[in-house]
């Protein structure tokens, strides 16, 4: 579905996740073919414990399957697991694994695999990366050949999610061993829909058809070539010139241009990212709630929105991402700059105060970004310093806790999981490792809220504590929350069955071409 | 002109004369119209204040994306800015960074340079060694470490590019220097035992300088462009305040919507390269020693 | 002038006057040369630095440097005006029928070419040998001009020659095609005295074998004297005085040329330190001349009238002549 | 001096260039702030997680024995893993090399097939209007932004023409070399006005040497002297010009390498950087040093070819 | 010569080059050395001229290097009024510099061209210490007058001068540390002519009035027979004859000395079909066994090539190296 220019209003909750017309309006799904796809990133590894970064993700899913499977649903839809039951105490999830299952090197997949592939998981010396996703994880079992048994230390609202992800992904296990993780990294073998036939770093990975992939009839495509091509200029070039069919991140400014070529496409999809500006409260004056209210009403989001982004965005009601549990009757702040200047009379800073923010070097987007908050930020009599540097060494000044202001777009936060949780232990819960995303936001509320919504599996608690901490941080969260991030992807017309999913990447199984 | 002598052609001797003007001419007309390009553009930009022009650093969310006009002779960009009002401010930093980074380097290359073609031997073998290892080590990682202690912005921008760029200098002056210690007037003031400081630096380095000079036409033209590339990086000057290289950086993503927010910028820097290579030109003549 | 005994002499220049440029603007380098050679002849043209008769020599191949070029007169050669013979007729002539060899045999040689590249080179294109031929003469070549083990010395380069040997190739070279006519521009300045022995017998034997004219340049009145038959004295552009050397030597006319006879230092008058006789003040720089007679500043004997009369030479004694009419 | 006695000698004052090269790079790196595991996490992960990674990635080891070991091991050729990439450096340094160097080789190419022309036409009209004509061009070619050249060679070549792909690197010897060509003539727009002054500067000089005279005293064409006399002598210059800028070419090759989607050194170690992925930065400038001195030393054996004097 | 002499060099050694290559050392070759000095020695009494002569190569500047402390002599002494050039330091040395003083073959060169006459013709005695600040313009002005320069001279740079005139200048700072002794090394070589004459009267006329010693290295003969009471030929790094310049060039007693006579282009005589002199001057990286000329020489025999020879002593000073002492006033004029 290619959403109209100008824009989505602000979208329901469920609206996030509209079911894809299995394969609507373009008919039966035709075999065959190659697809070419323009990236913006690369993979580095492709096994899916160690990965972090989209450009290894976005292809591991590609490779690989897991028990549950993110899709276009607001909830884990089965996937190597046919089902699942879990206890009353909801610490004890017993999965009943799909039979027949095997990897694209023809073995069959088993339980062991399985439990091979989660206790990596849920063991944090291994996944460093995401140790939090798996440490609830007690035990794990197989019951029977076809009955995985999970025991929880304690109950885990986004146990499902976390398994949808792409790092439980289920790997064979003699394999692994026998390869080791660094052989395996490079030619790895899954369950996925497509497995690697060449991967030359820094230039491209070729994905073929797995012809034991268990979903009757998929995947449509023979191959799949994924060119990395860093500039986005030369990305849009690609499609233009049809040597490639999809094309990700389309440039704001190229919406228009890409969108009017005959051949080529703009899908504009909500995703799970977005964009804020970050204070640190330890310091004054972010310490006060009324600088940060006054700091939020001085920011033309509406203007920023239409200029920077080309209206492909929305304005942001929440700190963090629009993810399950979302409210959208939270307001927005609204740019006023009379409320903004009364905010900061009643502040400690009355007369304004100066800052100097980090950027990240070399992305323009932001840098235009905060010399608009800058230039408007002005008019309240606050002066900002912006602060360009790069990202090696921007986690280790924003983490030190010295600096008082930090900015990073929607291209680099996002939600892997599909409920709110992890975010909201990373942003929000002071205790949970790393201070509130290092602003020291350290609220007990806040704290309780995220521990009471994690600790449940009941949909209804979980929504109200989130709804909660949502008006919450709005509130007196240090943060200018600004745009809910869109991806934007150039798809040509051939290209049929192509989405991007909440969590960014794509089901690549649905894709067909259209002769 | 004399008139033409007695017994001869009239059009030779005439034809002659005119190509002796444009020979003579041609260094001082490179020279002037280099020296006119690079004034007119420092002048406009020192006088940026004065002139009326447009806020730079102002955004105008509403103006954003203007071609070029009567109201904006250069257009504006995505932020709305004028992006004349910013060329002409951007002069400031630019032109500034490229003769100060220039002629410090030179300074010090000249002076580093001249010691070792002068005393050879280990002194020379060690600072060679040294000029080798700058040549040939990766710019980048000089600049991510400056820019990391001093911090960001232009501070960065300057040592880094002078941490590397005097040993171009250094290399050209050790070449001359060979050249120059044999001749006489250097031997002469070493007969008469004057200290080595003495013999370098007031007998042998105005000597050097031409070539250093001629090239630092050129180098300065570089410089402006290496500030340019770093600002592609974001490690140039702290925004918002304008500088060529990050306005044409700036511009990249608008280049199919927006031409002019690169290219005008990109222009000017064209102008600025053609007013020093022309300087450059007009100086190679004219500091031409010995007439002979 | 008239050097040359016949009607239509080998080489004739008439008038010539080139016109070079300098930081100062143009000026007349050779004003109304005349000056001619026929076979077996030999011409010095005298003169100190920047007289032109460097540049003369140039203009008479038709080799004046650009932007230089020849602003009046007409130089033939047997007989036919060089302006009347296309590009490639004065090619042939050109290092077939007049030779030309150099005063730095240093910077006369390619340096990254060896020798034996350089002659063949010229052979194959002059006298359109092959490859073996031209090696063989060029050996030949090298061994009539006293080069020794010229086999060996056909494999080196310049910079491996010294500078007696390198203008012995330069003269192979020139002698190659057996030319008509030798134009040599101070070919002996840059060497040491005995090896300027050396090369100027070597010129006056070749001369004599090849019934070859020669033009010779020099500073040098010692260097003419022994290898001329003709003098023609240069002042600024201008000849002040020609005959044969004997006469002009023994009797000269013109105030410059006594000037110069009598500054030189002999070695037969050694010892003492009694003061030589000079001149004046210092040659005039190319393009400040006076008006009137270039020398008269310098001129003992000048007279206000100096001032106004053009220079032309007197051709009265025939075989004699001087540019001032006031000193007889 | 034999030409293995010459290699030699150079070969062996290069070494300790190229160790306190990567003392330097090692040491320097350090000073700055940043810490690979962190920006691997990035802003998930928990302090402690990262301190697991930083053990894993062998990180929490003293400076001195990180840098020892990669020199241990770099004796045998062998550069350890990527922290990143989480494979060994090697293979990858070697693959961008090949493309960086086709793409340097190339661009020098192109750059001489132009600017040598160019020179001789500039030289021989000296002050005329074909000189003035072709220095203004070039200048105008050295100043312009490489992002901008590039865009436009791909916008006509490419998408107008569809001479050649927009970006990537073809399979076939042939795709392989159309696809480095509008890269090459985007660097070589770069290189070719440096190039060119260097070489009409010493033409000029030659031009006016004796021996051009005594060669047309000779009465050969002026094509022959031309190509034949004045420009074998007047190639040294240009050579150390193109000696010194081989190591900025590479390195700065990043922007055209990302136009061009081609996987070369500059933009590896642009990321290396940015990752803090310090074995990856050491190897980089160890084979940056390797290319810098490999390329002055061609220059050296080059000048050897074309002037005998050196020679000796 | 009875009273001691104001300049004297004994027995003085200099050889350049020296690293070895590596091609060389492999090959078990010692370094190339080349031969500038090998035992040279002479004298200059005050108020004398002495001219050195001999073709390039002969070493006959490496003496006036090595005197002036421009290279140091591998063994050797050089005393001037008594002090070691070489051992002297401090006052003594600074005075041995300012007594010293040297002119060159390249008027070109040898003046700084980025700094105007007056300038450098006080430096000297300013950073000497022989006068003030103030009474440079002065000492320049004198100078000028000494050597025949206007005054204005002193503003301009050496560009605007021409050959001769610069010159001048160059012998104008010699002459400012009021030096006892002058050693020009090829000074009026790059002369023309009539100019040539000039500077030769200037030299004249400062040995009459300031009672200066001068060493004049040359390899015309002529301007050596003009200037010098006392010659000495050098060939190969070597002194071969020596006396006084009137009766050595009458009557040459080694044949070196007689060829170069025979060679120099005299104005009377015609050529005469054969050289004076064949071959030319060996390497000084080889110089030969034996008399170091028996390789040219017409009367070379055995013992040329066997042993060096002997000094042999003529009457009022003059003395000829050579074994076998032909009989020259013949063959000279054949």
């Amino acid at each position: 579905m290619t959403a109209r220019l100008g824009g989505l209003l602000a979208l329901a909750a469920s609206a996030l996740f509209i079911p894809a017309p299995a394969h609507g309006e373009d008919g039966a799904p035709r075999k065959g073919g190659t697809l070419t796809m323009a990236r913006d990133s690369e993979p580095l590894t492709l096994n899916p414990i160690g990965a972090g970064d989209n450009g290894s993700i976005f292809m591991i899913v590609q490779v690989f399957d897991t028990l549950v499977e993110t899709a276009d649903a607001p909830l884990p839809q089965p996937a190597l697991a046919t089902g699942w039951t879990v206890s009353d105490d909801a610490k004890t999830w017993t999965f009943a694994l799909r039979e027949g299952v095997k990897f694209s090197n023809g073995d069959s997949l088993t339980c062991d695999d399985v439990k091979f592939s989660i206790d990596r998981f849920a063991n944090p010396k291994v996944n460093t990366s995401y140790g939090g996703f798996g440490a609830a994880i007690a035990q794990t079992e197989c019951a029977s050949p076809s009955s995985f048994i999970v025991r929880l230390k304690a109950p885990q609202g986004a146990f499902l999610d976390y398994l949808s992800t792409f790092i439980p992904s289920i790997v064979p296990k003699a394999l692994y061993e026998k390869m080791g993780d660094k052989a395996f990294s490079e030619k790895p073998v899954g369950s996925g829909p497509f497995m690697v036939k060449e991967w030359v770093r820094g230039q491209r990975l070729v994905l073929e058809r797995n012809p034991y992939y268990w979903k009757n009839g998929q995947p449509y495509l023979d191959q799949i070539v994924i060119n990395y091509v860093p500039d986005e200029n030369t990305r849009m070039l690609k499609v233009e010139s049809d040597e490639a069919q999809i094309a990700t991140e389309v440039p704001y400014a190229q919406i228009e241009r890409v969108a009017a070529l005959a051949h080529v496409d703009v899908q504009i999809e909500n995703v799970m990212a977005w964009d804020a500006v970050w204070f640190n409260s330890r310091k004054a004056p972010f310490n006060d709630p009324q600088v940060i209210q006054a700091l939020n009403y001085a920011t033309p989001k509406e203007a920023m929105l239409k200029t920077l982004m080309h209206g492909a965005g929305d304005i942001a009601n929440h700190v963090i991402a629009r993810v399950k549990y979302w409210d959208p009757a939270v307001e927005a702040y609204p740019y006023d700059l009379a409320k903004a200047k009364e905010a900061l009379a009643k502040s400690s800073s009355p007369q304004g105060f100066a800052l100097s923010c980090l950027i990240v070097a070399g992305d323009q987007f932001e840098l235009q970004q905060a010399q608009i908050l800058q230039s408007e930020w002005a008019k309240i009599g606050v002066t900002m310093e912006i602060q360009a540097v790069d990202t090696g060494t921007i986690w280790t000044r924003w983490g030190s806790g010295d600096e008082n202001c930090f900015t990073f777009t929607g291209a680099g936060l996002s939600s892997d999981a599909l409920s709110d949780d992890n975010l909201a232990v990373v942003f929000f819960d002071f205790t949970g490792g790393i201070e509130s995303f290092w602003t020291g936001w350290n609220n007990k509320d806040a704290i309780a809220l995220v521990k009471e919504a994690d600790g449940t599996i009941d949909e209804e608690k979980r929504k109200a504590a989130f709804h909660k901490l949502q008006r919450l941080a709005m509130a007196e969260y240090p943060a200018v929350p600004l745009f809910f991030i869109k991806a934007r992807t150039a798809v040509s017309d051939k290209v049929k069955g192509f989405k991007t999913l909440p969590v960014k990447w794509w089901n690549l199984e649905d894709v067909w071409l259209a002769p | 002109m004399r008139p033409s002598p007695p017994g001869i052609e009239k059009d030779a001797w005439l034809r002659l004369t005119r190509r002796a003007r444009l020979d003579r001419g041609w260094a001082t007309i490179s020279l002037y119209a280099g020296i006119a390009i690079v004034a007119f553009i420092a002048a406009l930009s020192a006088a940026a204040p004065f002139l009326g022009l447009r806020d730079p650093t102002a955004t105008d969310l509403m103006n954003a994306l203007q071609p070029p006009s009567l109201a904006f002779p250069f257009g504006t960009d995505d932020l709305g800015r004028d992006i004349f009002a910013r060329v002409v401010y951007a002069g400031r930093v630019d032109l500034v960074f490229g003769i100060v980074v220039t002629y410090v380097s030179l300074v010090i290359g000249l002076s580093i340079g001249a010691i070792s073609g002068y005393f050879g031997g280990l002194v020379d073998t060690v600072i060679m060694r040294i000029v080798d290892l700058v040549i040939s080590f990766p710019f980048i990682i000089l600049i991510l470490t400056i820019a990391a202690i001093v911090g960001p912005g232009l501070t960065g921008a300057y040592i880094g590019v002078i941490a590397v760029s005097w040993a171009l200098y250094a290399r050209l002056t050790r070449g001359e220097m060979l050249a120059i210690r044999r001749r006489e007037f250097i031997l002469n003031a070493e007969t008469l035992g004057y200290s080595a400081p003495r013999v370098v630096f007031v007998h042998a380095l105005p000597n050097l300088l031409r070539a250093n000079l001629v090239f630092s036409m050129s180098d300065i033209v570089l410089n402006i462009l290496t500030l340019a590339a770093l600002s592609y990086l974001g490690l140039g000057v702290a925004p918002p305040t304008p500088e060529w290289g990050e306005m044409i950086a700036q511009g990249q993503k608008n280049l199919f919507n927006a031409w002019w927010i690169s290219t005008l910028p990109g222009l000017v820097i064209v102008l600025v390269g053609i007013g020093f290579s022309l300087i450059g030109d007009g100086l190679a003549d004219r500091l031409d020693e010995s007439g002979r | 002038m008239q050097t040359a005994s016949s009607p239509t002499p080998l080489l004739a220049a008439r008038d010539l006057s080139v016109g070079l440029v300098n930081r100062h603007g143009a000026f007349l380098a050779t004003n109304r040369v005349s000056l001619a050679v026929d076979r077996g002849q030999s011409l010095g043209l005298l003169g100190e630095s920047g007289c032109g008769k460097s540049i003369t020599l140039r203009a008479l191949l038709g080799l004046v440097p650009h932007p230089g070029e020849i602003v009046g007169g007409s130089v033939t050669w047997k007989g036919r005006d060089w302006r009347s013979l296309s590009k490639s007729e004065i090619r042939r002539i050109r290092g077939k029928d007049i030779a030309m060899i150099f005063q730095d045999p240093a910077s006369c040689l390619n340096p990254v070419f060896t020798i034996g590249d350089q002659v063949t080179e010229t052979l194959r294109l002059k006298l359109a040998l092959k490859a073996k031929a031209a090696r063989e003469l060029a050996r030949d070549l090298l061994d009539q001009v006293g080069i020794p083990a010229p086999e060996e010395r056909l494999r080196l380069y310049p910079h491996q020659l010294s500078g007696g040997m390198r203008q012995r190739v330069m003269i192979a070279m020139a002698i190659a095609t057996e030319p008509d006519l030798l134009l040599a521009d101070e070919p002996t300045t840059a060497l040491d005295v005995t090896i300027q022995d050396q090369i100027l017998t070597l010129l006056a034997r070749l001369k004599e074998r090849n019934r070859m004219a020669m033009i010779l340049v020099s500073h040098d009145v010692g260097v003419v004297a022994q290898n001329c038959d003709f003098i023609a004295v240069m002042y600024a552009g201008h000849i002040v005085e020609w005959g044969p050397t004997h006469d002009v030597l023994r009797t000269p006319r013109h105030p410059y040329t006594r000037g110069l006879l009598a500054a030189i230092p002999r070695l037969e008058v050694s010892g003492g330190r009694h003061p030589l006789q000079t001149i004046a003040g210092a040659p005039p720089t190319p393009g400040e001349l006076p008006e009137g007679c270039p020398f008269r500043l310098r001129c003992p004997s000048a007279r206000p009238e100096c001032a106004t009369i053009p220079v032309t030479l007197d051709r009265k004694p025939p075989d004699h002549g001087s540019a001032c009419p006031i000193v007889m | 001096m034999s030409l293995i006695a010459f290699a030699g000698r150079r070969l062996a004052q290069a070494i300790p260039v190229l160790l306190i090269i990567t003392v330097a790079a090692f040491s320097v790196i350090h000073l700055v702030p940043g810490d690979p595991a962190r920006v691997m996490l990035g802003s998930r992960a928990t302090d402690e997680a990262v301190q697991v990674l930083r053990e894993q990635l062998g990180l929490d080891k003293p400076l001195v024995t990180q840098y020892l070991d990669f020199l241990k091991a770099a004796m045998q050729l062998d550069f350890g893993d990527s922290l990143f990439q989480r494979t060994a450096i090697g293979p990858i340094v070697a693959a961008r090399a090949v493309h960086s160097l086709a793409l340097v080789g190339y661009a020098v190419l192109i750059s001489l097939v132009i600017a040598v022309p160019l020179a001789l036409l500039s030289a021989i009209r000296r002050n005329l209007l074909a000189d003035h004509v072709v220095r203004a061009l070039t200048t105008l070619a050295f100043c312009m932004p490489s992002f901008w050249t590039a865009l436009l060679l791909v916008l006509l070549f490419s998408i107008r023409l569809k001479f050649f792909p927009t970006s990537g690197l073809g399979d076939s010897p042939l795709a392989y070399l159309a696809s480095l060509t509008l890269p090459a003539v985007s660097i070589g727009l770069y290189l070719t006005p440096i190039l060119l002054r260097s070489l009409r500067a010493s033409l000029i000089q030659t031009l006016g040497a004796e021996f051009v005279e005594a060669a047309r005293a000779r009465g050969f064409g002026e094509a022959r002297i031309l190509f034949k006399h004045v420009l074998r002598n007047s190639l040294i210059a240009m050579l150390t010009i193109l000696g010194i800028n081989v190591g900025f070419l590479i390195s700065g090759a990043v922007i055209v390498e990302n136009v061009f989607s081609i996987p070369g050194l500059g933009s590896l170690m642009v990321a290396a950087i940015v990752q803090r992925d310090y074995p990856v930065i050491v190897a980089l400038t160890l084979v940056f040093g390797v290319v810098v001195v490999a390329a002055n030393f061609l220059v050296d054996l080059s000048y050897a070819l074309l002037d005998p004097r050196i020679r000796q | 010569m009875t009273e001691t002499p104001l300049l004297s060099v004994t027995s003085l050694h200099k050889t350049f080059g020296g690293r070895a290559s590596l091609a060389r050392l492999l090959q078990g070759k010692p370094a190339r050395r080349l031969t500038a000095l090998d035992d040279v020695s002479l004298t200059l009494g005050r108020n004398e001229v002495l001219g050195i002569v001999g073709e390039s190569g002969s070493g006959k500047s490496t003496i006036a290097r090595c005197i002036t402390r421009l290279e140091k002599p591998d063994q050797g002494e050089i005393t001037f009024a008594g002090e070691d050039v070489w051992q002297a330091r401090g006052a003594k040395l600074r005075g041995i510099r300012k007594d010293l003083q040297m002119i060159y073959q390249d008027p070109y060169g040898a003046l700084n061209p980025r700094m105007s006459i007056g300038r450098a013709i006080a430096e000297p005695a300013l950073v000497h210490g022989l006068i003030g600040r103030d009474g440079a313009r002065a000492l320049a002005c004198e100078l000028l007058d000494r050597v025949g320069l206007p005054r204005s001279v002193a503003e301009l740079t050496p560009r605007a001068l021409s050959g001769g005139q610069r010159q001048r200048v160059a012998i104008a700072r010699a002459l400012a540390l009021k030096p006892r002794v002058i050693i020009a090394d090829e000074a009026v070589s790059a002369l023309d002519a009539s100019v040539q004459a000039q500077i030769l009267n200037l030299f004249g006329e400062l040995m009459r009035d300031l009672s200066l010693s001068m060493i004049f290295i040359s390899h015309q003969l002529s301007v050596i027979a003009h200037l010098a009471d006392r010659v000495a030929v050098m060939y190969l790094g070597r002194i071969v004859e020596t006396g006084a310049t009137a009766d050595v060039f009458a009557r040459p007693r080694h044949p070196y000395t007689a060829a170069l006579l025979k060679a120099h282009p005299h104005l009377e005589a015609r050529r005469s079909q054969t050289p004076a002199l064949a071959g030319e001057i060996p390497s000084a990286y080889a110089i030969p066994e034996g008399c170091r000329f028996n390789t040219r020489c017409r009367y070379a025999e055995t013992r040329c090539r066997l042993s060096d020879p002997p000094a042999a002593a003529f009457a009022q000073g003059h003395e000829a190296w050579c074994h076998v002492l032909p009989d020259l006033e013949n063959s000279a004029n054949s």
